[in-house]
């Protein structure tokens, strides 16, 4: 019986190999066609994503990737135009004062299903996301809102959110606490509509799949093979579809390497690859037009406060800040042009009253030096009653750049200060579970900010901010920003702001490193892809293809 | 009537062989007496070997009682049993390449069994030497390693060690049969003589049966676990009364190929030998016996004195004994 | 009776042994050119993570970082620059005709051009002066000057000044900046003490290079070679001990317990390897600090066991049924002797084969980990985190990903053909049956 | 013989049994909290998930429900994905993953025939000395070195060629499984090829051989109907374990080629610490591994009752 098993075996093999022979020559003769970077004839694009988004459910969504598709399948009240400003969106005018907000909402606006976007999509889908059983990471966004926090904390029904619908298409919003900058929010992934039928009709599984959601955007989703591919097609109900140049975005590869990214950009498969420092010079190489923007995150070493920990010592953090040079780690260790040295809690890219923020304010830099970092040290030393400086541990992310941070600065320390810096080196949930739990000295850190306005950077170590992981506890911060916080006029909130900036460098509760820029190459008939902080990043929706 | 060294009654050794007991060894009595050579023959698969191994101790039995110099042995050896029976029983194997460490020396390997009795050193190595020298090997063989040596040389080197500590019994377990035709005789002689000059009992265990003919005093015959014939020599193979030993014989002895084979042809049914199972009822050489009769396939034969003095467990003894067998080597 | 050896056989056997001829079996020759040179390639190896180091005395973690990312360098002096960070041109009457130069380092290059109207932002480009094309766009500035400090080494750069908004061109020069290093990386290294002036530093050569961190190749290569093949030997020594300690129990033992015993192998063996090892690595975590190479034996010491363990104990089985050790029996021999007299001896060279296979499994393991971010974690490197470090520059550093992948290749090479000799020597000379 | 795959699938059963045991208290003793997010929750928030994943319970209870719902075939919903359910994410990515092992398998098999039979043929002349080299090479050469090098060598190819020859990644099209399949079959090939040289040399000076040429049988004939189907045999016997470690060692080559297979999911909810994810894949490529062993065991067994009683225990 073996035998014939080996016989038969032989005999496919046999007929196989004909066949084999015949497909290799076929692959290696035929050239298939395949999707181009961009066609202009089709008006379609072809990209990579990094990750799949892990939900398209704009009450949950908290990623780039999500926000990336959502700012192209769905529209809220207000959207980021062309020039990166505010534009009208599914509303089409409003009001805002210092107890809320009206929108009056357009009734061209419709669903990819032809039925019209009304206020009450906006209703259902706010009081969803506060729901405690939706569990939204976002919900405090809604917090301005009056009564929002009751209701995400189950306290209240979701039926007292200070949010109406005056008429199908009028909608009311209260203000718990002066929101200055709420038109921004009105913006944002998490305050898109949501229709309560759909929702209801698909329950836990909404917006799992592609099917399993409706559109009110410029783009439908029309194809999503989980981890492999997604689609997008122009949507025909879409108020202004007419705007809309390009018709198809095709996104077949789902990869986080860069260099497999930048391959398939090298290949003229994708019109749009990042770029890391590995693949800097060979992108200069190819030619290759290398373009940045500012993803207007800050990067930052924060550290622990809390009882017992001998970084909550002013003088310690003095010397680490005269140890750390900003300009160093961007331009040496680094290495990629874009990335722009922090030396401020607020980005460039934060807007003041008519410039930028640090335009107006500027930040004292502060220059490294290593006699004053170790006479720092030595004062420590004497406050803190040590003779030798116990080992620090630096927690920090387990993503190539961070790996290598912590690995320049723990050589820094050891040489500059004498310092054994020992790395924790984690995956990003047992990172962020360590920093809830307090558990590390200093702590490599990032923020990204949530909506158009400075307070996203600024509240952050607040002593009742729960993301102030370090228990940074300053009643004179705390101060200024309450200061900002009850404050309607720009004026005040800015100055406050400006003794936040400057209590930063002083007080040092947190060492500004490096404010992150995305480099990336891009097809040059690709014109028009905007890409911004807000609203979905890049932005497809005012691209076009050049002949 | 002197005790027998050896004395091994209604001995069993079962082994489990899917949803049935294989019976290797089945129902077996012998005695072995001080001094005596007893051969055992059959055919491969008889159960000779496991016979001899239980002897030996190093197979545990399933049932029945073995008794060495009159003591009752235990079915699992001790280490202890072991040490006291080191100097009683001994045994050569078939294969003499497997029955030395590859990776001791000869001389290391000929010492082992004196170490254990507590001798050592310079009193253990002149033994060992003197063996070496008994068995007819050069000194300089001592320090080499068995798979330097020919396989006659190893065979007496197997030899030497069985018989080192001067056991009173030896069990040789088909000691030539891989032997060249050429060397065995050697080996044949060299057991003999040794057995004659410390005047040691033997189990010669071979399925050559002119090796037993030659030195055994007496010869029991083996088939599938049970002894079928047991007698004097001389008796076994001028008369055997079995069906089967005389098929056996037949088999073995006669010049003639081509008659042996046609003879053979004639005398027993081709049925394929099965394995024999614990469950088997009747006389288990009866599918392949031309004498048999309905009742030997009922009711299992015991040993039965036969009319030449010899035992066979026959159903047809009385019938064979009165002449009606009808071959006669 | 026709036997003929009863008949002619000689009765006399003195002389046994001129008749028979001795012919021992030929024994495998170790000594064949394949076994030499991967004896050689493993000695070499040893060497290279043992005594080089006390060669080569730079230390794997020195981070130039004047030097991050260089080529094969030679040793070299430096000058010492101080700089500040920001700097703008100074005095307003030496308006600059052309592109000018203020410093060219490879701490900063220092460029100023006239402002020219209509343009009101300016695009700094940086290519190399051997290739054409503008190369890397640099900044957008509104400003007439630029500084660049981004990782400059000794190569001749071209600076080309292009408006912003059309793309035209307005300015290119070409620049070589001089070697230097900044004052406080001099301090920090402690090239110079601090608060002096020294004007030149030596630096030390970098035969293979320097990683993305300014550190030496050569000694990271060293360093990282010492964790992989200590990973690689320690943890298949490990294993295959317990594994053997295992097996011989379940094998000598015999009954229910060898029966439980090698159920609970198959459970271990139906175990993913490296889901589990993953798993495993996940679970039992790095602390700070630690190198992680704990974590690592220990989960591969949980998963690897049990093919040594089978092995062994079919070993012990198929000894155990020898008749050499069944003649030790029945001569008395405890079972201790037994052990360490007949099994032992005959199921080493197993264990030492076995032992060089599983080498290079540990090491292709350490380095998949390692890889995927998975093993040792910094400052302790590997082979495999050092592939790891380099992948990532493999288009425009290829030789900080090949380097250790060749280590691990001549490693992993140099066991097996160690393991395939240590095989065929011992099949040849043991009539032990393998399992 | 019913008895046999009885006993065999019975201890399939308890294997798999304790691949989830092993895998649900490993994935316990992960230090870390899978709920935790990037911003902070409140704790009404945070209860309503706990309740969600069961995380509120006794981790004896969850143990429970685990089991109860495994046996069910219900690995629950996805950390991060948090309206996906595990089985839907195996049901969508696994087969990919398969898909690959498959055509890797494939092409291990053929190169590793074709490969040692040419080997075998021309001993010890050039062809011979490259396939050696070649396999040399490819046993020890790391996997990820491979898939780095062979994306470079695609893209190089298809820039010197103008056009897409070969796509570099992806997943979708049949030319693209076939780059990334050689990869991972790559390692597997050479040891076939190694086991497939050793047995048609044997098989070359085998008796039936000569007797064959002898009769007058010559060529493709006599390759394929004596020599190959008799040297073939060792490298069947080799199937198993290699389906084995060929669908669970893909992870590098999904990675590095973007393919969505289920090792590429593995890889990513262990970083994310996705509880049901990690344990769902793995129970399920634990079951799949044995339920491999068993059928092959199981059809070894029905080849050659000979080999059952030898593979029947250890």
């Amino acid at each position: 019986m073996a035998k014939s098993l080996a016989s038969r075996f032989a005999r496919v093999l046999s007929g196989q190999s004909r066949w084999l022979v015949t497909f290799l020559f076929c692959l290696s003769a035929s050239v298939p066609v395949y999707a181009q970077a961009v066609d202009a004839e089709n008006a379609k694009v072809t990209l990579a994503l990094a990750t799949e988004p892990p939900t398209l459910n704009s009450a949950v969504a908290t990623d780039t990737i999500a926000s990336f598709v959502l700012a192209h399948i769905m529209e809220g009240l207000l959207v980021y135009g062309a020039d990166g400003e505010l534009a009208p969106g599914v509303a089409e005018r409003w009001e805002l004062d210092a107890n809320g907000a009206s929108f009056w909402l357009r009734e061209s606006a419709r669903w990819s299903d032809g039925k019209p976007v009304t206020a009450h999509d906006f209703v259902f889908a706010w009081q969803h996301a506060l729901k405690p059983s939706t569990a939204s990471q976002y919900a405090f966004i809604f917090y301005p809102i009056k009564n929002a926090e009751a209701v995400n904390s189950g306290k209240l029904p979701a039926a007292e959110l200070g949010v109406v619908a005056v008429s199908d298409y009028e909608l009311r919003v209260e203000f718990g606490q002066p929101c200055p900058y709420f038109l921004s929010l009105a913006a944002f992934m998490t305050f898109l509509p949501m229709r309560e039928d759909v929702v209801e009709h698909w329950g836990g599984r909404y917006a799992a799949d592609g099917d399993k959601l409706i559109f009110n955007g410029a783009y439908v989703l029309d194809k999503w093979v989980h981890g492999a591919h997604l689609r997008l097609r122009k949507n025909s109900h879409y108020w202004q579809a007419d705007t809309v140049k390009i018709s198809e975005i095709d996104m077949p590869y789902i990869t986080a390497d860069p260099s497999a990214q930048f391959n398939l950009f090298r290949d003229q498969q994708i019109a749009i690859a990042p770029l890391d420092t590995g693949l800097l010079n060979e992108a200069v190489e190819r030619g290759f037009d290398i373009e940045y923007f500012h993803t207007g995150s800050l990067f930052f070493l924060e550290f622990n406060f809390r009882e017992g920990r001998i970084t909550g010592n002013h003088s310690f953090r003095k010397a680490v800040q005269r140890l750390i040079d900003p300009d160093l780690l961007v331009n040496k260790i680094i290495g990629l042009p874009g990335i722009k040295p922090a030396y401020s809690l607020f980005p460039v890219t934060v807007k003041g009253n008519d410039k930028s923020f640090r335009e107006e304010y500027p930040v004292m830099r502060i220059d490294p030096d290593i006699a004053a970092a170790r006479a720092h040290l030595q004062e420590a030393k004497i406050e803190l009653g040590l003779s030798e400086w116990p080992p620090l541990v630096l927690l920090a992310g387990d993503s190539p750049r961070a790996l290598q941070e912590a690995e320049y600065y723990q050589y820094l320390f050891k040489k500059g200060l004498g310092i054994e810096l020992r790395i924790d080196q984690q995956v990003f949930k047992q990172r962020l579970e360590k920093m809830r739990r307090g558990d590390f000295d200093i702590v490599a850190a990032a923020w990204g900010p949530d909506y158009d306005d400075i307070m996203t950077f600024a509240d952050l170590f607040a002593s009742w901010n729960d993301n102030n992981r370090g228990r940074y506890d300053n009643p004179l911060y705390d101060r200024w920003i309450r200061l900002a916080q009850g404050s309607n006029d720009a004026r005040t909130r800015f100055n406050a702001m400006a003794q936040i900036q400057r209590l930063v460098v002083e007080d040092v509760p947190i060492l500004p490193t490096y404010e992150n820029g995305a480099l990336y190459v891009q097809n040059p008939r690709l014109k028009g892809v905007r890409r911004s902080i807000f609203g979905g990043d890049p932005l497809f929706r005012y691209a076009w293809i050049e002949e | 009537m002197t005790t027998p060294f050896i004395d091994v009654s209604q001995l069993r050794c079962h082994f489990k062989s899917g949803d049935d007991l294989l019976a290797a060894v089945d129902g077996v009595n012998l005695q072995i007496a001080a001094g005596e050579v007893l051969g055992l023959v059959g055919e491969s698969g008889s159960g000779k070997s496991t016979l001899g191994r239980v002897i030996a101790g190093l197979q545990a039995r399933s049932a029945g009682t073995l008794l060495v110099d009159g003591k009752e042995m235990p079915h699992q050896y001790s280490r202890r049993q072991f040490r006291a029976m080191s100097t009683k029983v001994q045994m050569v194997f078939q294969d003499s390449y497997a029955s030395l460490n590859p990776r001791m020396t000869i001389l290391a390997s000929l010492q082992e069994p004196l170490w254990s009795l507590g001798v050592r050193g310079k009193q253990a190595r002149d033994k060992a030497a003197y063996w070496l020298d008994r068995v007819g090997l050069p000194q300089s063989a001592g320090e080499r390693y068995p798979h330097e040596l020919s396989g006659g040389q190893r065979q007496r080197i197997g030899i030497a060690r069985a018989f080192i500590a001067e056991p009173k019994l030896v069990i040789c377990d088909e000691p030539v049969s891989a032997l060249d035709v050429s060397v065995q005789a050697q080996i044949i002689n060299l057991l003999q003589e040794l057995q004659r000059e410390h005047n040691t009992a033997m189990l010669f265990i071979a399925h050559d049966l002119a090796v037993v003919r030659f030195l055994a005093s007496r010869t029991a015959v083996m088939y599938l676990g049970e002894i079928v014939e047991i007698g004097p020599t001389a008796a076994v193979f001028e008369s055997p009364r079995h069906p089967y030993t005389v098929k056996l014989l037949a088999a073995h002895l006669d010049g003639n190929p081509r008659e042996r084979v046609l003879r053979s042809l004639a005398d027993v049914k081709a049925v394929a030998n099965k394995a024999p199972l614990a469950s088997d009822s009747g006389c288990r050489f009866a599918p392949r016996c031309q004498l048999a009769t309905r009742a030997c396939s009922d009711s299992p034969p015991w040993l039965q004195l036969s009319v030449v003095d010899t035992e066979a467990a026959c159903h047809r003894l009385a019938y064979i004994d009165g002449g009606g067998s009808q071959a006669q080597p | 009776m026709a036997i003929s050896v009863f008949r002619f056989a000689p009765k006399t056997w003195g002389d046994a042994d001129e008749v028979e001829a001795v012919a021992p079996l030929p024994l495998p020759s170790m000594a064949s050119p394949t076994v030499i040179l991967s004896a050689l390639m493993v000695l070499f190896l040893l060497l290279f993570v043992t005594v080089g180091p006390l060669l080569w005395k730079q230390s794997p973690s020195q981070q130039w970082l004047s030097q991050i990312s260089d080529g094969a360098s030679s040793a070299y002096s430096v000058r010492i620059v101080s700089d500040n960070g920001a700097w703008r041109p100074s005095a307003k009457n030496d308006l600059p005709r052309g592109l000018t130069v203020h410093a060219a380092n490879t701490e900063y290059v220092r460029l100023h051009w006239p402002k020219l109207a209509g343009v009101e932002r300016y695009r700094i480009y940086r290519g190399d002066a051997n290739k054409p094309g503008l190369g890397l766009a640099m900044a957008d500035t509104g400003d007439n000057y630029y500084q660049d400090r981004l990782q400059l080494s000794r190569e001749v750069y071209r600076y080309t000044i292009a408006d912003a908004e059309t793309g035209l061109l307005l300015f290119a020069r070409e620049v070589r900046p001089e070697p230097a290093m900044s004052a406080f990386e001099a301090q920090l290294q402690g090239l110079i003490p601090l608060g002096g002036n020294e004007e030149w530093v030596d630096i030390p050569a970098h035969p293979l290079g320097t990683d993305a961190l300014g550190r030496d190749i050569l000694a990271r290569l060293m360093a990282g070679g010492r964790t992989s093949l200590f990973v690689g030997v320690v943890a298949p020594l490990l294993y295959i001990s317990f594994g053997c300690i295992f097996g011989a129990i379940a094998g000598l033992m015999g009954g229910w317990v060898d029966q439980l015993a090698m159920r609970f192998v198959d459970f271990v063996v139906a175990l993913p390897f490296l889901l589990f090892m993953i798993l495993f690595r996940v679970a039992f975590g790095i602390g700070p600090g630690e190198n992680g190479i704990m974590p690592l034996i220990v989960a591969m010491l949980m998963l690897s066991w049990p093919g040594s363990a089978r092995l062994i104990r079919g070993q012990v089985l198929a000894l155990r049924s020898q008749p050499f050790v069944e003649a030790s029996r029945i001569a008395g021999v405890g079972t201790s002797k037994i052990i360490l007299r007949h099994m032992l001896p005959n199921v080493l060279p197993m264990i030492l084969v076995a032992f060089s296979f599983a080498i290079p499994q540990a090491i292709f393991t350490e380095a998949f980990l390692s890889f995927i971010g998975m093993g040792v974690s910094p400052p302790t490197t590997s082979w495999g985190a050092l592939c790891n470090d380099g992948i990532k520059t493999l288009l425009s550093h290829p030789r900080q990903l090949l380097l250790p992948a060749l280590l691990i290749s001549m490693s992993v090479l140099a066991f097996n053909i160690l393991g395939d000799a240590l095989r065929d020597a011992t099949d040849r000379r043991s009539g032990v049956v393998r399992a | 013989m019913l008895n046999f795959i009885a006993k065999r699938l019975l201890s399939g059963v308890i294997t798999i049994w304790f691949i989830a045991t092993a895998t649900f208290f490993a994935m316990h003793a992960v230090p870390g909290d899978p709920l935790t997010q990037e911003k902070a929750m409140t704790p009404a928030v945070r209860a309503q998930l706990e309740a969600r994943y069961g995380l509120d319970k006794p981790l004896f209870d969850q143990y429970r429900l685990f089991l109860g719902n495994m046996l069910k075939g219900d690995f629950g919903i996805s950390f991060t994905q948090e309206n996906r359910r595990v089985n839907d994410i195996i049901r969508e990515h696994f087969p990919i993953s398969a898909i690959l092992g498959v055509a890797a398998v494939l092409i291990a098999l053929v190169g590793g025939i074709t490969a040692g039979s040419v080997a075998a043929y021309c001993r010890n002349r050039w062809p011979d000395r490259m396939v050696m080299i070649a396999v040399i090479a490819a046993i020890s050469v790391p996997g990820f070195v491979i898939a780095g090098l062979a994306q470079l060598v695609i893209v190089a190819m298809n820039n010197a060629a103008g056009k897409t020859l070969l796509p570099v990644a992806g997943w979708g099209s049949v030319s693209q499984i076939w780059v990334p399949a050689l990869v991972l079959g790559l390692g597997t090939m050479a040891y076939l090829s190694r086991i497939m040289r050793a047995s048609m040399l044997e098989v070359l000076s085998a008796d039936f051989n000569i007797a064959a040429k002898a009769k007058g049988v010559h060529g493709w004939r006599l390759f394929f109907h004596h020599q190959l189907r008799n040297a073939v045999l060792p490298v069947v016997t080799e199937l198993g374990p290699t389906i084995a470690a060929i669908t669970t060692g893909g992870f590098v080559v999904e990675l590095i080629f973007a393919i969505p297979g289920l090792g590429r999911y593995f890889v990513q909810a262990v970083q994310q610490l996705d509880y049901t994810v990690i344990m769902g894949t793995t129970v399920f490529y634990g079951a799949f591994l044995v339920l491999v062993v068993v059928l092959v065991d199981i059809s070894y067994g029905l080849i050659d009752p000979r080999i059952r009683l030898h593979r029947g225990r250890s």
